[in-house]
């Protein structure tokens, strides 16, 4: 059985950022061949999961109010199926981490992602859960959701349009549509350094990471050069 | 009019003489094929009430609702079962495992029995007691339970706060529930569904016409309680979302929530359907004495207007639902207990004298048209009040202007 | 305003701030800075700082501002301060964040625990010689379930005394840090009897990010993109503070153009805040269609603003003397519609929510404060009139053209829940007169005026407060001339609010917990800075 | 053969119930984590147990239930007979009635409707 493509309504598949990860994720489930039922029964359930990913209401700044505005009159994602926030992370698929993540912070999200019953995607919203973004320099700040969590899709911006995060869960269903059911990828937990899909390259990311800490010591520096 | 005890008949004849199975066998058949009906509807109802909602709240909102899935978002609800189904499903360490497990049963068994006393069709009456109103309430009673042991068996904060909420809210509007069941009771002279129905079959034979004063108010306080009574806000106490995060069903994931999800609508559905049955005449159509409309109104078949009906009522909770904001559990206590209750019994006594005195049926229709102008008047009244109250303290604006200093 | 702090002496501090109160009528407490003030020339005693505090007062009579200052003791190895939470009750919440800053402990104090940073934190963040670590734990916090109290005895000795904070058998329930109606990461520890509230611990710091200490490594410029991400809600008035402090630092005078811009773009923002508010309330309360009305008509402002400054809910658009660009050519006609179109929605808010029959049930006689206490917890803004208390910053310190605009300060006199929503009800309407009146005569002139490359303010402390969604936003900078501030401090609009839950709240149900919490209109970001 | 159905009806709904369960269990994906059987509490452990005792003002309205509910249970059966014994009926049932009537008035008196 050929591998079908993830396709969105409407949507030209060539027309979506970040395809190669996505084929590359692809062809390492498909190693040794899809067999013909259970093909079928994993694109069946993948229908299931991807369009009914309900998220949990986390947020904690900025970015937060942009995806209460996703989830209002003009950008309405009930549309695409992401019918209803779930306030409790039993009944969540989704949890959009939209915002700074702190030290105090940390464990409780930790914690709500642990609680969350399988299968469980995660999505960094916004430079602060990328990579700390603004407050990269702070010393209560995490640098980066995806130290302690399986990040599954990274949206950029301070803070991203509600359309980026539109394009953001479309790219997650897209990724969930290729999952494999009867594979390995339901056990995140099992899958040390999970695929990524975005815009910006994970190396990238990590780039940005490195240098956190040498931007501050060379702002010291500087700060220090001009107090003489 | 058409009668569905033909088919059950010919079915029955079917089994017996022509293959000539056992009796056992046969009513094995039977139940079985009972059974499987009552989960298809069950499902269907609830995937169809589901989108209804969906679309309706949407609508109201501005917004546009599921549209992407399937044409007009239309597999929407099943994408969900999908996933709900093969979602994971694990109990909490500290929970008392046997409730935990047992609470979704009787929600489910709850609402289920419930369902089985709505009688869609002339003859197509899953149970048709002649208790049958009476069991109704004992059944339904047991979701009271369900939702009770679910809150409390999760061992969760907001679980028990809202298990006990959820308990003595659902109690306490059993009360005028009951009453209002009652009331409607003495009026048919029988508690069996298809003897209910059958009572209202007449021109103008519907409960609210031939009942006029008493049983519109028993209707309107049947539509109150029965809302409390499905948990649908204003009332939804129990799973306040703004304040017990997802209330008694916090700690279920998977299809242990969903059960919650189908039933909470179902609840619905059936409140709207006994309300049909019991004051709109059930499946019987509009008659109005004259043959011809009334030969054109029988065409239709009975299930459609027994939908028709319970449709309409559950679209109208619907928009209160999406209209009101949440009452506090003080409030609906007082509401139950102080205002519905002691309505509900004069409303009886009142029901009691009608009937006793015989001044009941469509000719006291005066009644109604008065009545209703009162009422009419009333609410004005008070919306009238209530906005002069409102736009009289904003009014208040205080214009102040001091001298500025700053300490420069 | 620029400040000179009266210092008082560490054993005469606490009955000379009781005469300022008592005799001079200085009522309302701005706020508490702690600064450490960095070792003096020459002595190079490491292990020896010089911390202290800067106190802002007001006289809500006259509107006069002065300061005071006091310097730490150093007993037996631990700094003191006397604690004035006698005299202003928001002055404990105050004092608790000094202390988890610069480890100063307040004598006489009941609740001396850490604030924003975790429990188990190492050192005072806000001390000039603390080096930040990278890594953090994923364990849970610990737990604290008593207080520490400090005071001194005849003899000059610190005597320790706790108080234990729960007593056997209480039914806590922690409301947030995720939660749908907390408004952010704000974390309420409740004691619950049944459905009653009897206490309310709020915990903070969730999204603590330190941005103040982020400042003192930043030049002037940089610190402006901070303010924005605090309460991005009043982003616009946020950024005005920092500028105009800045700008009254330097001696910048700006041209009426800029002045006009920026008080039409703060009444725009205003409007979007509150649209935001009245959305939410009615979330809360469980009405989500009226939430859904107030985001639908949110949005269309923010298209005003967008269209101007490029951003939609962190703009970036005030910068040190001046503006980022010109206002867009389509931007007044742009207002006029939106007034036109806003005007006749206000109503709609109130009658499909504002005005319903359970609405009312729910918020009337809910949450009294009175205009006392009021004061005393320095609850300004919105919250603060809805209980007569008239401290409109536009109106007492007119800044940029509020002065030569004609409009009402809006002071309602309900004290509760239903008070406040119904205030920034007509708030908006004020702004909708404030944007008319100026939209069409905007000065001719430069949008920016020239700034040297690099940024450096003159020796010298100033305060400078403007008036945000949810109450008076100061800054307080204190700056050693060089081209990085030495000391920054925000004054947060809702730290005081959340001080004040619990005596708000007392004998009422959860459910007045979530309806009073959402009236207040706090935005977590800003509290925890 | 009413009873029959009534057995069905009971049976169906527990195995609606139990057949998802099983199916869910057999189907659905597991993982494990230390904290993941902790209640959910918004991210916090749990301080104390939740199954203290609870307020008392629940379990009165729970008795007035009990009260009232048994007494208007009294009057289904009779419910489906005024229509034949006419005054008679509410004659007989009037004093009844009346008791109940009194017993709701009393609770409110007494203030056992107020919620503390």
């Amino acid at each position: 059985m050929e591998i079908r493509k993830p396709s969105i309504k409407n949507i030209p598949y060539n027309e979506w950022k970040d395809n190669e990860t996505l084929e590359s994720l692809i062809n390492e489930l498909n190693e040794n061949g899809v067999n013909l039922i259970v093909g079928n029964l994993d694109s069946l359930i993948n229908w299931g999961r991807s369009n009914s990913l309900w998220s949990l209401t986390f947020a904690t700044s900025c970015c937060g109010i942009e995806f209460m505005a996703c989830g209002c009159a003009r950008y309405d994602f009930a549309r695409f199926g992401f019918e209803v926030t779930r306030n409790s992370p039993r009944q969540a698929d989704l949890i959009m981490c939209a915002g700074t993540i702190t030290h105090k912070m940390a464990p409780v999200l930790k914690r709500l992602y642990d609680e969350m019953a399988t299968p469980k995607y995660v999505i960094a919203v916004g430079g602060c859960a990328i990579s700390g973004g603004p407050f990269k320099k702070s010393y209560h700040v995490v640098k980066g959701i995806d130290e302690f969590l399986p990040v599954d899709v990274y949206i950029p911006g301070c803070p991203p349009r509600p359309e980026a995060i539109l394009y953001g869960m479309m790219q997650l269903q897209r990724k969930v549509k290729v999952e494999k059911f009867f594979g390995g990828v339901n056990h995140k937990e099992d899958n040390p350094n999970p695929l990524v899909i975005s815009d910006i390259p994970k190396n990238f990311i990590n780039e940005m990471k490195k240098t956190a800490g040498e931007v501050k010591d060379f702002v010291k520096k500087e700060i220090n050069d001009t107090f003489k | 009019m058409f009668d569905f005890s033909i088919i059950s008949t010919w079915f029955h004849d079917l089994l017996m003489n022509l293959i000539g199975c056992p009796e056992w066998l046969t009513i094995l058949i039977e139940c079985v094929v009972v059974g499987l009906l009552i989960i298809v509807g069950y499902a269907l109802l609830a995937i169809a009430l589901i989108f209804m909602e969906r679309k309706v709240c949407a609508y109201f909102q501005c917004r546009l609702g599921p549209m992407r899935v399937g044409p007009w978002g239309l597999l929407q609800v099943f994408a969900d079962v999908l996933k709900m189904l093969i979602k994971e499903i694990f109990f909490v360490d500290k929970a008392d495992k046997l409730l935990y497990a047992l609470a979704p049963i009787l929600v489910i068994m709850g609402s289920i029995g419930a369902f089985a006393f709505l009688p869609w069709n002339k003859g197509a009456i899953v149970l048709d007691f002649n208790v049958g109103i009476f069991l109704y309430t004992a059944l339904s009673a047991i979701g009271v339970i369900g939702i009770f042991l679910a809150g409390w068996s999760s061992n969760n904060k907001y679980g028990v706060v809202s298990a006990m909420r959820g308990a003595v809210q659902m109690i306490s509007y059993e009360m005028s529930l009951g009453l209002c069941l009652i009331t409607a009771c003495i009026l048919t002279g029988t508690m069996q569904v298809s003897g209910i129905v059958e009572a209202q079959s007449g021109p103008f034979g519907w409960l609210i016409f031939q009942g006029h004063v008493p049983a519109i108010i028993a209707f309107l306080i049947f539509l109150v309680a029965g809302n409390a009574e499905a948990n649908r806000g204003p009332f939804d106490l129990a799973e306040a979302e703004s304040e017990l995060t997802a209330g008694y069903h916090t700690e279920y994931s998977g299809m242990g929530f969903g059960f919650y999800y189908l039933a909470e609508f179902l609840n619905l559905f059936i409140v709207s359907g006994m309300t049909s049955l019991v004051f709109l005449g059930g499946w019987c159509p509009i008659h109005i004495g004259i043959a011809e409309f009334d030969a054109v109104m029988d065409y239709i078949p009975g299930i459609v207007w027994f939908l028709g009906k319970a449709f309409a009522i559950v679209w109208l909770l619907m928009w209160v639902k999406w209209t009101f904001p949440r009452l506090r559990i003080d409030q609906i206590l007082t509401l139950e207990w102080k205002y519905l209750m002691p309505l509900a019994l004069c409303n009886l006594v009142l029901m009691t004298v009608c009937v006793a005195f015989d001044i009941t049926g469509i000719q006291y229709i005066s009644y109604i048209v008065l009545a209703a102008i009162v009422v009419l008047a009333i609410i004005i009244c008070v919306r009238a009040m209530k906005f002069r109250s409102a736009f009289a303290r904003d009014q208040k604006l205080v214009g102040v202007d001091i001298a500025i200093k700053k300490d420069k | 305003m620029k400040l000179n702090p009266i210092e008082f002496s560490f054993r005469e501090f606490a009955s000379e701030m009781t005469k300022l109160k008592n005799e001079k009528n200085f009522d309302y407490l701005v706020t508490i800075i702690g600064e450490d003030f960095g070792t003096a020339e020459g002595e190079e005693n490491k292990d020896d700082y010089s911390l202290g505090c800067i106190y802002i007062l007001e006289n809500t009579q006259t509107h006069e501002r002065i300061s005071t200052k006091t310097m730490a003791e150093k007993i037996d190895g631990n700094y003191y301060i006397q604690s004035i939470s006698g005299l202003y009750k928001c002055a404990e919440m105050l004092e608790r964040e000094v202390y988890d800053f610069y480890g100063i402990r307040f004598l006489g104090n009941k609740d001396m625990r850490r604030l924003f940073l975790r429990n188990d934190f190492k050192g005072y963040p806000f001390r000039k010689d603390f080096v930040a670590s990278e890594e953090y734990s994923l364990e849970d916090d610990t737990e604290v379930s008593t207080t520490t109290e400090y005071n001194l005895d005849a003899n000059g000795k610190v005597v320790e005394t706790t108080h234990p904070l729960f007593k056997e058998g209480d039914f806590v329930m922690n409301i947030g840090p995720q939660h749908p109606s907390t408004h952010g990461v704000l974390r309420l520890e409740t004691i619950l009897d049944g459905e009653t509230v009897k206490k309310i611990y709020p915990h903070l710091g969730y999204i603590h990010r330190g941005i103040e200490k982020m400042a003192e490594e930043m030049t002037y410029p940089q610190t402006l993109a901070m303010t924005d991400r605090m309460n991005y809600l009043s982003a616009m008035m946020n950024r005005h503070a920092l500028v105009g402090v800045i700008e009254e630092a330097l001696g910048v005078e700006l041209n009426d153009r800029i002045k006009t811009i920026r008080t039409i773009m703060d009444e725009l923002q205003r409007i979007d805040g509150h649209l935001l508010y009245l959305g939410c309330y009615a979330q809360d309360l469980g009405a989500l269609t009226a939430f859904l009305y107030c985001m639908r008509d949110r949005e269309y402002v923010l298209n005003v603003m967008e269209e101007t400054t490029g951003g939609r809910l962190i703009q970036n658009y005030y910068r040190i003397g001046g503006l980022q660009d010109d206002i867009d050519p389509n931007f007044q006609e742009n207002c006029k519609k939106l007034i036109e179109y806003l005007r006749p929605k206000l109503d709609e808010y109130v009658n499909v929510f504002g005005d319903n029959v359970i609405t009312h049930q729910r918020l009337e006689g809910v949450g009294v404060f009175t205009k006392e206490q009021c004061i005393s917890y320095g609850i300004s803004g919105s919250n603060g009139r809805a209980s007569q208390w008239a401290n409109d910053m536009r109106k007492n310190y007119p800044y940029d053209v509020y002065d030569k605009v004609d409009w009402d300060q809006v002071v309602l006199d309900g004290c509760d829940a239903q008070d406040r929503y119904y205030l920034r009800v007509k708030e908006i309407e004020q702004s909708l007169r404030i944007i008319e009146q100026l939209i069409d005569n905007i000065p001719e002139g430069e949008y920016y005026i020239k700034q040297k490359p690099i940024i450096k303010c003159p020796e010298g402390q100033w305060y400078y407060a403007v008036e945000g969604t949810s109450g008076e936003f100061g800054v307080y900078l204190d700056s050693r001339g060089d081209k990085s501030p030495f000391r920054m401090k925000f004054r947060p609009m809702a730290l005081t609010l959340v001080a004040a839950l619990d005596e708000m709240l007392q004998g009422t149900k959860i459910a007045d917990l979530i309806a009073v919490g959402a009236g207040l209109d706090y935005i977590i970001p800003d509290i925890d800075r | 053969m009413y009873f029959t159905l009534f057995i069905t009806v009971i049976i169906t709904a527990v195995f609606l119930v139990v057949a998802a369960y099983i199916m869910a269990k057999l189907l659905g994906p597991r993982t494990y984590a230390p904290v993941k059987g902790e209640p959910f509490e918004c991210g916090i452990p749990t301080r104390g147990t939740s199954w203290l005792t609870m307020h008392v003002g629940y379990y009165l309205f729970a008795l007035l239930f009990l009260m009232f509910d048994v007494e208007t249970v009294f009057l289904y059966p009779w419910a489906v007979v005024v229509n034949k014994f006419g005054v008679m009926a509410l004659a007989s049932i009037g004093f009844f009635m009346l008791v109940l009537v009194f017993g709701l008035a009393y609770a409110w008196r007494k203030g056992a409707l107020e919620w503390k």
